[in-house]
């Protein structure tokens, strides 16, 4: 339900590993490679990394963070690694619930907490040539180990 | 003691390595660690507060001893998604 | 970007009629037949039906709305009628927008509208054999045209 | 004058038809038209409340005057998604 892939994400594969007869509500989120970065520069594309092993143990930290503030649901997150194309997909987040209130909100959880907390990376690639590692806003400011 | 660093992104690059095993003397810490990297690349040292480290993939939270073949994460601020 | 349709609704097909190179986020969610009614009892299918033309007409309307309070982003709305089999997929709304606050915000507030609001009907066929149409809590009580 | 009528669910259950010409005096309204429906089917009268009638694909907010060809569409509560 959690991993990181170097291959091309279907969103649909995600949403259909979720969805039980019991569930009434599948909401899937994809992340996708824009042509415009957030300061309006033109970019041609991606770079994603990770730590892999860290980042799905992230994955399913969060998942079952979510699991508890909203209810019961099931849920997978797959995240791309690797030189991504505009339009391509770098992340889907599935969830499937009973109800779909559940569904949106957990959904939205689990992004919002991945891009803040998962040890992921972006290279954007501009136009001009140029380059830079983009960091999301991270609300929870962890210490580190130096001192 | 021998451990095996992993570097990634900005600290990747500043680094010119991804991974790396390091020699340490018996008794170093994270701290020593990350001290012997910003010397032989100090442009590293502005990164301190920003970066994260992990041990055997879970993020300390203050200087912690180390031990022969653990594996040590340089994690920068998050940008996935 | 908006119909009625007595096939079976892909997703995906949804998703990327939405997605344009300057579309960050794709938040779809997926209306699906569950094996058990709001009421606990075991479903053996669902049957719908529509006005098509005012269903169609509601669609736009709650997708204008949608763009004026979130933001602008790109809409889909996709409805089955017939019967339905456990399972399968009722209903679709894919928004993409740049960013995904939008995204999220326009997509549930879709749903919401569209099950208060569209004229459209579903019954439950239960394993007892016994059938009900079922209705939507309704926060608009439109009057009548009858006095 | 002769105006065209749809009926859904459980309207359409209870009338035994999903769509009819009915033919009406001049200068009959939406009430005179549902009056007629409740007379021939009295079962629906108790929907009365829950049925919103659509005069050429517009909900209509209080009674109005038909006109020739008119569709009128009689909607129960909403129930799809």
């Amino acid at each position: 339900m959690f991993s990181i892939t170097r291959d091309a994400i279907d969103p649909q594969v995600l949403a259909a590993r979720v969805t039980t007869a019991e569930c009434g509500a599948c909401v899937t989120f994809a992340g996708i490679v824009r042509s415009m970065s957030d300061d309006l520069r033109p970019v041609t594309g991606l770079q994603y990394e990770a730590h892999d092993a860290m980042a799905v143990s992230e994955f399913e930290r969060i998942a079952a963070e979510a699991r508890e503030r909203f209810g019961e649901c099931r849920i997978a997150v797959q995240h791309r690694t690797g030189d991504l194309a505009i339009g391509e997909v770098a992340v889907v987040v599935a969830v499937a619930s009973p109800h779909r209130k559940t569904a949106f909100d957990a959904c939205e959880y689990v992004i919002d907490e991945l891009k803040a907390r998962a040890p992921i990376w972006k290279k954007e690639h501009y136009a001009s040539g140029e380059s830079s590692w983009r960091e999301n806003d991270c609300h929870t400011q962890t210490p580190s180990g130096r001192a | 003691m021998r451990v095996r660093v992993l570097a990634f992104a900005r600290v990747a690059e500043i680094l010119g390595w991804t991974r790396s095993e390091i020699e340490l003397s018996a008794g170093s810490g994270t701290d020593d660690l990350w001290q012997r990297l910003v010397t032989a690349a100090p442009a590293l040292a502005p990164l301190a507060d920003s970066t994260r480290i992990a041990r055997n993939g879970r993020v300390v939270m203050k200087a912690e001893p180390l031990a022969q073949d653990d594996e040590i994460a340089l994690l920068p601020p998050a940008g996935g998604g």
